[in-house]
């Protein structure tokens, strides 16, 4: 195990024979990894890419070792689908799924850990590792097999982030969109012990957005206990004040959550923050350098 | 999300036993003068435009009346009368009270414990943006017992209720928290939850419900945020659209790559005018929608910055390609696309056989696009 | 436990969205007649006595009717009817149905699991016990997230449903958890569950409502289980009190020494006759009660064991000094006392004053009673 | 620490202005309990027999380091009671109260797990350790300093058998009263490794009653993992057939349940199983002769 997934991880797919699942099944695939089994209740024994299909997770666990979850279940069905994961005994679930209501990832995330069951997401692109697995949904073309760390909030910024890194000939250890939902499974907090751990990361990019505190949490993280070099960068420094979330809101937030806060923190933190995308692989080259690696 | 107005939220407060004064919706002067007249709601009575706004007692949407003809002026002076941008149709006419003290209540959601909480202050009738922290007490709810006992009688220590003060906001409080779980609520909020002739009263509601619970709540489809008609039908085809007062339109997909966009944009000296973002669909009828759409928003110039996902580049070539078939000589656009990710080739294939040129670069792509900008604004300034 | 009749336990499937047959209860042949005559039940119909006894089909007190008369007929022929110690005091009429298939399904307390359980079998209609185990499916249902689909989903697999009839089940079983949770039951049962014209339908009732609960489901007050009228009184008074069918009348405190002491009884040939727990009281008068209350089941001695804890030993002797007074004379019974524990001396000397001796050892105390038994027996034989 | 409580024993009485709970504050002050806290809401500031009374048990617990709460509050207002005490970090709370509905107490019981605060109870006599603490309502008299644990489903049932044992010179180490409900927070099964662990224990005696499998699967555990002499008393082996669930009840026991079947499943394990409460300090007397203690 480097980050959450690796050669040995086998992905079970739920809602599989929809069409993202099955898209996406074939780009797992192609990046190397190992799906195992799919899950569409009433589709048990057909396949779907070659990969059997099952009426249960708990059957599809059987019979086939699953130990990763990605979850395409409509919004509806997905915290049941979530649940059926736990109660097969799968340690991590990413769900793909968007609009899931924030008052059943409440739900879902406190049965997760009761359980655990680490969620990634919802709403996310999901974990990437080059060379060994996929978890998710991020394009296979923006990868290039390295040692620097990704997480991010974001969806197709970090496609764009991660691509900027491969193409100046840098790669990733392992990729990590969290998703940008108001309630995530993993936060950038809970996230960075494992690059923190993980012996393929040499240095990690945070990409976060503005809107409440994780990445002010992650800077105090990261001024505790991360010891790797760190580049960030913050989406929304020009955009103009948002419309979600009213007075309490604001109340939570203490006064942060502005991407002002948010890069300051990182500063003080120690990280180095980009003011826009295509700063991050040269603040990343740079640091890597610093910290006397190629 | 849904905001509810007052009068909307207050008729959930009475659905789950919180108490409000005795008041009535109406959209005609003349039914406010009936309501009061035939006492349906007592006088003297406070008249209250509902509108979602806040800061209505200062801008002149909260009036008194003492009779039935003051109702009636004054439900008049309201009615139909602009707020902030919106109309006001509606207003909320109930009981005038005197006020003994007034506090704050609210359950919303922390993101970092990931459970509601319950925000008390013994300052309330002011936004609670002001009051100071160490005045604000703030408790996280566990969703396996819900809010118990223990929790709801701290707040009552925080807002210095006790006796039958206290046993009130015990009830008050539960009500609040099922109406916050039953109801799928964002926020529900308080302010001022007043202290009227040794009882409470909300005064206020303010009630917001999440757009993605939708599904659960059929009845809410109604009442949808007011939004300007182009994102109205932005909405409907499931495009997120924002107007801002620049005049750069922007697509691009995803949240953080839009907010991205509009960064390198501002660093060009870019100012955005729409932005709209095609989320993830791979398909092509949608994107062309969505250009559509753009082109009635009438931007000077519109930036394209597509990072193939879910939404593959070649959907996105073929959408536009179709778009810019559909959209009419006078509404055309200086167009910079630039295009990554799934099927980038395929994508700047399509566009090309189309006469438009893609670029990949997305710090020469805004510079771009802030140049087109201003040699439209030039041009725009010759035939003007 | 409230046991609710089918008819009542029918109403709150209603109210949960659980389908059963059309139907209504009544009181008055005359009634039956009108309600199948005006098709407020529809003909054929089947009448079935409300008792909370099982096997109601094999004892006659389910019948059917084609016609308005025969729906009289019947009612008539079983109100007023025992059923095994039961009157039948209400009927429900129901529409007669062509069950297909005959399923199970419950929810109950797993107490190992400390958890729901939901039971499911595809042989209904017959009582579980005599189902094998391995046709029976359990699923624990875990509090958090509640009953989820694939637990439904496993259920119709178990049951053979399939399409339109698993979509049944699917609501049917969320209804049914709802119930079983916000009713506080201790048991949800509908045996059979039927396949009728290709849908469900549970054609019985079976619902247990907790004791504990009952002070959030006041509701349920009047329909407190059947008991004999001295297990009535001794409900009121919280004692807890049990008629067997020996003559050894047995006062104790708490179920598991009361239990140890018919084991002790039995084992000298004792047969209890009525037993009652004290509970944990130091209220001298709630003792006095029992033993009036004992003393009108007319046993032929009476063994007092008290292990004082709660429930002090001197309580226990003042309020059984007090019941002596207030004993008539035709009512006394020979009694053995035995108490041990919290203040032990003081009781002891207490019923010393009275003129009662106690003892301290429980294997001879039982042997005494038994002897004092016989005694009275032969004294009995010899009065006859 | 030997079993539950010991001499760094902190106890808080949730209810400690009622009638019972100032009556067993005094015992378990005669125990030679340090009892350091009472919680009755608005009555904060008062004193109990010496013992402050705090507003709320995290002021309690802030103050005085109370450690187990035993709990006299009201049925209907029971669940809230422990919900607050799991809150301010109580590791062990007994219940004494009575009553309690199984629903409010499967909420209970899961809440504590998430929490960390084991239940005893409800509707139990508590923890005693004889020369050490108390935290319940066993009759004070009926101990006697030794060497032989209780576990028991009984009330009063457990004074007797204890007692027994303290008069034949014997004495006990700890004795806890489970309670008989239907839904305990610790079951036989979960208190037998406590007392294997136990070097205070050198035999436990089993207290059952008819009903329900507690002690049918406390008969696994002690084949499988308990190492120490067992005696064991069924209650109610002549009792008629009880009047409590139906169908659903004995589909769960699976045939299980009876006097019958929990002897015949103990002695399976090992243990000596007296047919009469006064035959248990006998055995107990024999099995510790047979396992070389005096």
């Amino acid at each position: 195990m480097t980050v959450l997934v690796d050669r040995d991880t086998r992905v079970l797919v739920q809602g599989i024979t929809g069409h993202q699942g099955t898209v996406h099944t074939v780009q797992m695939q192609k990046f190397g990894t190992r799906v195992v089994a799919g899950v569409t209740p009433g589709k048990g024994g057909t396949a779907v890419e070659g990969v059997p299909v099952f009426d249960s997770v708990a059957e599809a666990v059987g019979k086939t070792g699953a130990n990763v979850s990605v979850i395409f279940v409509p919004a509806p069905f997905a915290k049941d689908a979530f649940v059926e994961a736990c109660d097969a005994g799968i340690p991590l679930a990413v769900i793909v799924t968007e609009h899931i209501p924030f008052h059943d990832m409440l739900t879902m995330f406190h049965y997760g850990r009761l359980r655990g069951t680490r969620i990634i997401g919802p709403n996310c692109p999901g974990v990437a590792a080059p060379g060994k697995a996929k978890a998710g949904i991020i394009p296979n073309v923006v990868f290039r097999p390295g040692r620097v760390g990704v997480i991010s909030r974001s969806g197709t910024l970090t496609y764009e982030i991660v691509s900027g890194i491969s193409e100046v000939g840098l790669g990733e250890s392992t990729c990590i969109g969290l998703g940008g939902d108001p309630v995530v499974g993993t936060s950038f907090t809970e996230a960075l012990p494992m690059f923190e751990a993980d012996p393929e990361t040499d240095l990690l990019v945070l990409v976060g957005e503005i809107g409440g505190t994780a990445e002010e949490e992650a800077a105090e993280e990261i001024h505790r206990h991360f010891t790797k070099p760190v580049v960030a960068y913050i989406a929304g420094g020009s955009a103009p004040p948002g419309k979600r979330m009213g007075h309490a809101g604001a109340i939570i937030a203490q006064g942060r959550g502005t991407a002002a806060s948010k890069v300051a923190a990182l500063e003080a933190a120690g990280a180095a923050v980009a003011r826009f995308p295509y700063e991050v692989p040269t603040l990343v080259a740079e640091r890597l350098r610093g910290a006397g690696r190629p | 999300m849904v905001k509810l107005t007052e009068g909307r939220g207050k008729e959930l407060f009475r659905k789950y036993g919180v108490p409000v004064p005795p008041g009535r919706l109406t959209r005609s002067a003349g039914e406010a003068e009936r309501l009061t007249r035939e006492q349906e709601v007592p006088l003297p009575c406070v008249i209250k435009a509902q509108v979602l706004a806040g800061g209505r007692g200062k801008g002149g949407a909260v009036r008194f009346a003492a009779t039935p003809e003051e109702a009636k002026e004054a439900a008049a002076a309201i009615l139909g009368q602009q707020f902030q941008g919106e109309t006001v149709r509606e207003v909320l006419l109930e009981r005038r009270v005197a006020i003994e003290r007034e506090l704050y209540v609210s359950f919303a959601l922390d993101r970092s414990l990931r459970l509601p909480i319950l925000i008390a202050s013994r300052q309330g009738g002011v936004e609670i943006e002001s009051v100071a922290d160490a005045a604000i007490d703030r408790q996280a709810v566990e969703p396996l017992p819900g809010l118990v006992a223990y929790e709801r009688r701290r707040a009552a220590g925080t807002l210095g209720l006790a006796g039958p003060l206290a046993a009130d906001l015990d009830r008050l409080l539960q009500g609040l928290y099922r109406l916050f779980q039953e109801e799928d609520a964002e926020l529900v909020e308080i302010n001022p939850l007043a202290v009227v002739d040794g009882h409470l009263l909300a005064l206020d509601a303010k009630v917001i419900i999440e757009d993605d619970a939708a599904f659960r709540h059929p009845e809410y489809a109604e009442l949808r945020d007011d939004r300007t008609p182009l994102e109205e039908i932005a909405r409907e085809k499931e495009i997120a659209f924002v107007q801002l007062d620049g005049n750069i339109g922007v697509i691009a997909n995803g949240a953080g790559l839009t907010m991205a966009t509009l960064d390198v944009l501002s660093r060009f000296g870019g100012r955005p005018g729409v932005f709209l973002d095609l989320g993830g669909t791979d398909d092509p009828n949608k994107v062309t929608e969505a250009f559509l759409l753009m082109s009635r928003a009438r931007p000077s110039v519109v930036f394209l910055n597509i990072f193939g996902g879910v939404t593959r580049c070649d959907t996105v070539a073929r959408g536009l390609v179709e778009a810019l078939k559909r959209v009419p000589e006078r509404e055309r656009f200086p167009l910079v696309a630039r295009i990554r990710g799934n099927n980038e080739a395929e994508g700047r294939a399509i566009l090309q056989s189309a006469g438009v040129t893609s670029l990949s670069d997305l710090h020469d792509s805004a510079q771009a696009v802030v140049e087109a900008e201003k040699t439209a604004a030039a041009a725009g300034a010759r035939t003007a």
